[in-house]
């Protein structure tokens, strides 16, 4: 029943497209099969969670291949985010790229292709196809961010992350050969006991990490990632951040599901590749000027949280600590979908301000709170929550990997190995931390103050299905956060299917029940006190209040977003080296002069362009063998002839 | 019973204790100072005053203020201070406990960008700065009483008893002093910030709250109070054994946690603001401290 | 008979050196005739009996690759003014010796190749081999397209020296065809483009194509 | 009948030669090319009793070289018309006749039987494409056709030489000199190895110069960046899948007589050389249609490599086979499109071609995820089953060149092309004038279609003919 729901909403998703690509006027039918589509999935990832494993296979002409899908807790839990985004970024598309824009059914059909190739990314049982799915995804939004290819930097963003992710499609095509390799099946069956020690699930391991890495955005692997949800249009920036990174976390927990044992070193390197991007991924967030950027580099930070989580659950899971490893691989899980509630809030609500503001640039927006109250009101919530802040879902999840790191140091003996989680709670506190002064900056510089630019100053509240659009994402941090209880046996039954050799301790759904209390407390109280001050001052006067001493404040006298994170900058500059350029003002009447910092991708512009910049220079030697003289290519001719024959003649 | 008790002993006496460390100050400096009941006086004041809003400011202005007040109050729920037992107990309170804090800084510093005054944006920099590095200190030190007493609520992991100070009674030593510092910065004393004087550029807390007045402002003044009041009870309740008796116990914090709003006044007179640029080097030793202290108890 | 068929295919070996080591264009196309020539009578040395088809192959030979081609190479000659040098990019003697020790290499590869019992006194494989090897030396370091293709001929007639041990089937004519595929096209039609479009056959002017 | 696949194009040839009009020569072209596709099913479906001689059968392996030509070469004569129509200036005489001959000669290797009808054969295909690549008729089409002819010539003198090896080596060990494969195979254990192993180097050095393997792929860049996109498309697709047909039959041979490891080194150390070579001159370059060339040294090394591996290799390397002509076909025919508007094929002129060509520079931009391996394009299925063949076989080190290797590639040829699609285009009237008019469009699009086939749904019938070929080869 659910694979069959699921087939179904992956067909009218990738169909959904097609009418908007044959005429203008079919934009409506498009924008109603995505929804349809993305309900139908839903449903049917929400049965397979709650009903358990179901299957559907038909036959595929191609060697190897077969049209297979699974659809088992694990499964289900990463589709369901997946068709939830789908159907919320196809409404929301529907008039934040209306059918009169450019290029509208190339975005329309590109973004139902994305869609339902995740969702099959997530569901498929046969390794060919997983892999076809995997590389129709990263094609498709190859041309989504290329979708304004006039612009050098759409261009440049899109043509990196392609190349990052074809590198990625060919580690994943060496996994899928090995898997074959050693099972002789096309199928995710699990290995043989002891692989995990042997060369090949060491090999296996090794690319997993890149080629996962690499698609999760798992620092150093980032570099595509900032650019190239910069680039793309909003919904799809929430679709591929939300769900489309988590591709590659899926494709982690799918085979490590299949080892009997990883071996601790690999979930070692998870731990600590996993805090570096928490910890630097939020450093960088907080350097940006572009608002967009901004939240990819959060998603960076997130993914690291996520992989922590997964390095958690494989560390203890060796070390024989159940209850440990369940609460790290659930903490990742949760945030697998708090991520992609929140993230998809923020890039939806974050489109709908530069939609109206005609800008990317945070320090050109500001004021837009009073001019569009509700976008406002969902990107503070998407704030709140992917802040970790009680009482909304992203609290939940990073305090279960809190709850890890503690239990780690109260349950490990003296010198226990799993001591290493430990760091965790550090790590974790300044991540939060950080996305805290972060989230402070970007709500505060765009939705609050005046208006620093003509076009904020005039932007007005975005029409109602682009609003309607963040309505489910709203909810569903909500009610995360609220009832997580409520998601206990959800969860348990995913964690169960990622690290199916995992004794269940009963302990675990109990813990969430205070934090749901607590959680239903803290909103009440706080509700509560906003209200009654409102009601208290409503009839305040309203006047300038303080205007230091300046007989005309202007919205330039405002704290620019730069400046606010200028200090957390600071301290991170050994990382982020940021390029500042400050003319000194040095005569007597100094002439006007700007003052501008930003700060480069370290990885990518200090390291991987100028090696390839490198690389390139080396290659072009070989132009001198291909240098128009005849008589030369018959000289290889012959040379090639004799050294054959010498070969041959041994 | 104890949580009423409990919240009775937060709710009135938090004020008291900001006089007693003006008190203290005053009595160092040679004057007669301020009568000890100042903050109630200015408090009911406030109350009554009417507000005047800033006109570029929004509903979040004013969640600022309110948010600053309840959520002390909920972390005091989640401390021991009355009874072995907190109100609010469970494991991994102690998270909730830190995470609360998190909240009220995000909101008040939303508020405080919300006027969109320059000198608002400066604090609320410096504010955000200092609390990603103080947050770490924090974590370390509660690292470490797990690791003590072997437990993840708050509640047993603050009644330390005899045995665990016999036990790793240095790395209690430098938990509390570390945490000290923290509860400095976090409520912006000196010498990370100095409450008395309005010359913004020094400013960190103050100058986030200037737009603010009338019941607002209040609450504020009086949120702050609570929050000094908290960390407080936080660092007494880690020297502090306990009985079971409710009353003892409340009489007991109560008179730590002024002990400490002695010592605090102690420390405003005798030194002096640290210039900005130093503050975060203090902030990262108190980390250092904390994590020197994990580092002993896993040995 | 052998003996005969020997000298001949030393003579062969000779004018290699020949046409390598002359200076002037003229000479080395009056030597691929020679060559053409000999290669023409050799059938008569390899084969008994006459039968038609062997005179056929005889005349045939003899006139394609000692008459026709060259005549043409030195129409073209004529046609377009070039000055007779060969202008070779490496020097004569270094040529020569580069020959010498190809046809050394080739009497030495020769030998680990098994032969039926008739060959096995016989030059013909080495012969073969060395004047393929120097056919190429003519193709990689002459300058003039002219002499490239008088290189070129000379590999042919290593192949088709070849080709005579295998007289029996009707292998040998297709080297023939090989001629006519030269003769016709290469020279007569592309060397005539190549002249009309250049006003030269300097395969300098032919090296823009490149990376 | 199954002669009339080469009588009917040489009937063809002769009426393109005598018929005056330039307008209607490209419609008979056209007519042959599907009446010979026509005739090609019908074999093809009644399969090894078409003809059955000594010298010329249809064996599996024909018949799927028949098939992949005979369809490349329809898409390409549909495609003529429009291209002639729009070089009107030029007399096509010469050259519709070569096409019609070049098919011929095509059909004539396809089911050669005889080492020497298919040396003649291959042959006669380089003089037609010779004519072919002058289409153009000035300075540097001409250099591209002396380079091409002496090359070609060349190496074609040496396989005739490996030819007589083979053949005195059959005298040796049989005891005549046969040439028919069916002989030599049979008694291929008689063969002395010397000769094979002699025979068989002159022989890959000789075919191999045809198909274009590194180092011995010099002329291509030139022939291919000078040659119309048409006859690109027939060279990639048709006459280097024809050399590499002759080289799996003496490939056979060499098998059979015992020599197959010391065969399968030569063409793996080919195969990884070819795509090296091919990956450091895709880097960084400026012309689009030598870069295609460069492609298609690669995919040549792909094919030997794939042998080279042996086992489920050989299966891989002819599915390669079917899927890099029609891919070729699309890329040539596009690029050669995008040429002809912009009037230039550096990049230094060429941008923002999907803005003036939507149709042309998409399926240029879809031919080029398509070769690179991208589902759903039937490359990505042969690629992944060389890699598998490689893994299974244990060659890990051959694996993991060659990922590294198409990874190189990729990046070399992405940035190319997408340098070419994308973008806005530079503002100048001239090439204004060109039109996607329907033929110059629609074969693509068929010839797109069939890749995606090839990637979705291979027909059955096209699977069973892989199989039998394979199993012809030793393959599995």
């Amino acid at each position: 029943m659910s694979a069959i729901l699921v087939i179904v909403g992956v067909a009218l998703c990738m169909a959904s497209g097609l009418p908007s690509l044959v005429t203008r006027r079919a934009s409506v039918v498009t924008t109603v099969l995505i929804v349809a589509g993305g309900v139908t999935g839903l449903i049917g990832a929400v049965l397979g969670l709650t009903w358990g494993t179901a299957g559907l296979s038909l036959p595929w002409h191609i060697p190897g291949g077969a049209l297979a899908i699974r659809v088992d807790a694990l499964s289900a839990f990463f589709l369901a985010p997946v068709f939830l985004l789908a159907g919320a970024g196809g409404l929301y598309a529907d008039r934040y790229w209306p059918a009169a824009r450019m290029r509208a059914g190339y975005v329309r059909a590109f973004f139902g292709l994305m869609a339902g190739a995740l969702a099959l990314v997530m569901c498929a049982a046969n390794t060919i196809l997983f892999l076809a799915a995997w590389e129709v995804v990263a094609v498709s939004s190859f041309f989504l961010i290329a979708t304004e290819h006039e612009q050098a930097e759409s261009r440049s963003a899109a043509w990196i992350y392609i190349t990052a992710s074809h590198v990625a499609t060919l580690a994943l095509f060496a996994i899928v050969v090995l898997l074959h390799g050693v099972t002789h099946t096309w199928a995710f069956v699990p290995l043989a006991a002891g692989t995990g020690a042997i060369p090949v699930g060491q090999a296996l391991l090794c690319l997993a990490f890149i080629a996962f890495g690499i698609k999760a955005g798992l620092m150093p692997f980032h570099i595509w990632l900032p650019g190239a949800h910069a680039a793309a249009p909003s919904h799809v920036s929430a679709v591929m951040s939300g769900v489309g990174i988590k591709m590659g976390v899926y494709g982690l927990v799918r085979l490590l599901s299949l080892f009997d044992a990883v071996p601790s070193a690999f979930g070692t390197t998870l731990l600590l590749a996993g805090i570096a991007s928490s910890i630097l991924g939020v450093a960088f967030a907080i350097a940006q000027h572009d608002l967009k950027r901004l939240l990819a580099y959060h998603s960076i930070e997130n993914i690291g949280i996520i992989v922590t989580g997964l390095g958690i659950g494989v560390v203890a899971q060796t070390h024989g600590q159940p209850l440990l490893a369940v609460l790290g691989y659930a903490g990742a899980l949760l945030h697998v979908w708090n991520h992609g509630l929140f993230k998809a809030l923020l890039f939806l609500s974050a489109g709908a301000a530069i939609h109206s503001a005609h800008t990317r640039e945070i320090d050109r927006m500001g004021g837009l709170a009073r001019r569009m109250p509700w976008t406002a009101a969902a990107f503070l919530i998407g704030a709140v929550a992917i802040t970790g802040l009680p009482p909304l879902n992203g609290f939940v999840s990073e305090w279960l990997l809190y709850v890890a790191g503690f239990t780690s140091i109260t349950g490990s003996p003296h010198g226990g190995p799993a001591l290493i989680l430990v760091l965790v709670v550090p790590a974790l506190a300044l991540t939060g931390a950080l996305a805290l002064a972060c989230f402070v900056k970007a709500f505060g510089t765009v939705f609050l103050g005046a208006p620093r630019s003509e076009a904020a100053s005039d932007a007005s509240e975005v029409p109602a299905t682009m609003r309607a659009a963040t309505v489910p994402l709203i909810l569903g941090c909500a009610a995360i956060g609220l009832l997580p209880a409520l998601f206990g046996p959800l969860l348990s039954r995913a964690v169960h299917a990622a690290a199916p050799r995992l004794p269940m301790p009963a302990t675990f759904t109990a813990l969430l029940q205070p934090i749901q209390d607590s959680a239903l407390v803290i909103a009440g109280i706080a509700i509560a006190a906003v209200l009654t001050l409102l009601a208290v001052t409503r009839r305040a006067a309203t006047a300038l209040t303080w205007d230091c001493g300046y007989a005309e404040p202007t919205s330039r006298m405002q704290y620019t977003a730069s400046s606010t994170a200028r200090g957390v900058v600071g301290l991170f500059g050994w990382a982020m080296r940021p390029v500042i350029h400050a003319p000194r003002p040095f005569t007597l009447f100094p002439s006007a002069a700007a003052f501008e910092s930003h700060v480069p991708d370290t990885v990518l512009d200090r390291a991987l362009l100028p090696a390839l910049r490198g690389a390139r220079w080396v290659l072009g030697f070989a132009r001198y063998f291909q240098h128009g003289r005849m008589q030369l290519y018959l000289l290889y001719l012959g040379v090639t002839l004799v050294a054959l024959l010498a070969w041959s003649a041994r | 019973m104890t949580a009423v008790l409990q919240l009775l002993l937060v709710v009135l006496t938090a004020p008291l204790l900001l006089g007693v460390i003006t008190r203290t100050k005053a009595i160092v400096a040679g004057r007669r100072g301020q009568p000890l009941l100042q903050a109630y006086y200015d408090l009911g004041k406030l109350l009554r005053k009417e507000t005047v809003l800033s006109s570029t400011t929004t509903w979040v202005f004013l969640a600022g203020p309110a948010v600053a007040v309840v959520v002390p109050l909920l972390a005091s729920l989640l401390l021991p201070l009355a009874g072995p037992r907190a109100p609010l107990a469970f494991t991994g309170d102690l998270i909730l406990f830190v995470y609360l804090f998190a909240l009220s800084r995000f909101f008040t510093t939303a508020a405080a960008l919300d006027t969109g005054s320059a000198f608002e944006g400066m604090g609320v920099a410096r504010e955000i700065t200092f609390a990603a590095l103080a947050e770490p200190a924090l974590f370390f030190g509660l690292l470490a009483l797990a690791r003590i007493s072997g437990s993840l609520s708050l509640s047993q992991l603050l009644t330390v008893d005899g045995t665990s100070w016999h036990k790793a009674s240095a790395a209690l030593v430098l938990i509390i002093a570390s945490w000290f510092i923290v509860l400095l910065a976090e409520n912006s004393r000196v010498p990370f910030d100095d409450p008395n004087t309005h010359l913004e550029l020094t400013m960190i807390h103050e100058v986030m709250v200037l737009d603010h007045s009338g019941p607002a402002f209040g609450l504020i003044l009086y949120g702050s109070a609570l929050k000094l009041f908290v960390f407080s009870a936080l660092i007494a309740d880690v020297a502090l054994p306990r009985t079971g008796n409710p009353l003892i116990d409340a009489a007991a914090t109560l008179g730590a946690v002024l002990v400490i709003g002695v010592v605090i006044g102690l420390v405003e007179s005798s030194m002096a603001r640290l210039r900005l640029v130093r503050v975060p080097q203090l902030l990262i030793a108190a980390s250092l401290v904390a994590g020197f202290a994990v580092v002993l108890v896993l040995r | 008979m052998p003996p005969i068929a020997d000298s001949i295919l030393i003579l062969l070996l000779l004018t290699n050196f020949f046409i390598l080591g002359t200076a002037n264009l003229r000479s080395a196309i009056r030597g691929v005739a020679l060559q053409g020539l000999l290669l023409g009578v050799l059938p008569f040395f390899v084969e008994s009996q006459a039968t038609v088809r062997l005179v056929l192959l005889v005349i045939a030979t003899a006139a394609i690759k000692g008459v026709v081609i060259p005549g043409l190479l030195m129409k073209a000659l004529r046609d377009v003014h070039i000055r007779h040098e060969v202008e070779p990019y490496l020097g004569f003697v270094p040529t020569l010796f580069l020959c010498a020790a190809g046809t050394a290499l080739a009497l030495l590869f020769a030998d680990h190749l098994p032969l039926a019992a008739a060959d096995r006194t016989g030059l013909f494989v080495p012969a073969s081999l060395a004047t393929l090897f120097s056919g190429f030396l003519g193709l990689t370091t002459r300058r003039k397209a002219i002499s490239q293709v008088t290189g070129y001929l000379v590999l042919e007639n290593g192949i088709y020296v070849f080709g005579l041990l295998l007289y029996q089937s009707m292998i040998v004519e297709v080297g023939v065809l090989l001629d006519l595929l030269v003769g016709i096209f290469v020279m007569g039609i592309v060397l005539n483009h190549i002249q009309r479009e250049f006003s030269s056959l300097d395969t300098e002017r032919l090296s823009h194509l490149r990376e | 009948m199954a002669v009339s696949l080469i009588i009917v194009p040489l009937i063809g040839a002769l009426a393109a030669f005598l018929l005056p009009s330039d307008r209607q020569r490209p419609w008979i072209v056209a007519i042959v090319a599907v009446l010979h596709l026509a005739l090609a099913a019908a074999v093809i479906a009644n399969g090894e009793a078409g003809l059955a001689s000594e010298w010329l059968r249809f064996d599996a392996l024909g018949r799927l070289v028949l098939l992949i030509v005979s369809t490349l070469f329809c898409i390409c004569a549909l495609y003529c018309i429009g291209y002639l129509r729009l070089r009107a200036e030029r007399p096509n005489r010469i050259f519709c006749t070569a096409l019609l001959f070049f098919l011929a000669m095509t059909s004539l290797v396809a089911f050669a039987q005889h080492l020497t009808i298919l040396w003649v054969a291959m042959e006669a295909t380089t003089l037609a494409t010779a004519v072919l690549l002058y289409f153009n008729q000035n300075q540097r089409s001409l250099e591209a056709t002396w380079k091409y002819l002496m090359i070609g010539s060349v190496g074609i003198a040496l396989a005739l030489l490996g030819t007589l090896f083979l053949a005195y080596g059959a005298r040796l060990g049989i005891g005549e000199p046969t040439l028919l494969f069916r002989d030599l195979v049979k008694g291929a254990a008689h063969l002395p190895a010397p000769w094979v192993r002699t025979a068989f180097v002159f022989l890959l050095v000789g075919y191999g110069t045809k198909m274009g393997l590194a180092p011995l792929h010099t002329w291509k860049p030139d022939a291919y960046g000078e040659a119309p996109g048409v006859v690109g498309a027939l060279l990639a697709g048709g006459m280097t899948t024809c050399a590499f047909l002759a080289l799996l039959r003496v490939y056979r041979i060499a098998d059979a007589a015992g020599q197959g490891v010391f065969a399968r080194q030569l063409l793996v150390v080919f195969g990884l050389l070819s795509m090296a070579t091919a990956a450091a001159f895709m880097v960084g370059q400026r012309d689009f249609k030598r870069l295609l060339a460069y492609s298609s040294v690669e995919h040549m090394g792909i094919l030997v490599l794939g042998i080279g591996i042996g086992g489920a290799g050989i299966f891989a390397a002819l599915l390669h086979t079917v899927n890099n002509a029609l891919t070729k076909g699309v890329l040539f025919l596009a690029a050669g499109n995008i040429h002809r508007a912009f009037k230039s094929k550096r990049l230094e002129d060429v941008t923002g071609a999907l803005r003036r060509l939507p149709i042309s520079a998409g399926l240029f931009l879809a031919g080029f995820f398509a070769i690179t391996g991208s589902p759903p394009f039937g490359p990505f299925v042969s690629e992944l089953s060389v890699l598998t063949a490689a893994m299974d076989r244990h060659r890990y080190v051959v694996a993991a060149l060659y990922l590294i290797l198409l990874a190189v590639i990729f990046i070399g040829m992405g940035s190319t092309v997408l340098a070419v699609v994308q973008g806005v285009p530079p503002e100048d009237a001239e090439g204004r004038s060109f039109r996607e008019s329907a033929f110059k469009t629609v074969p693509i699009i068929v010839s797109l279609a069939l890749v995606v086939m090839m990637g979705v749904w291979i027909p059955g019938w096209i699977l069973t003919l892989l199989h039998a070929a394979a199993r012809l080869l030793g393959g599995s």
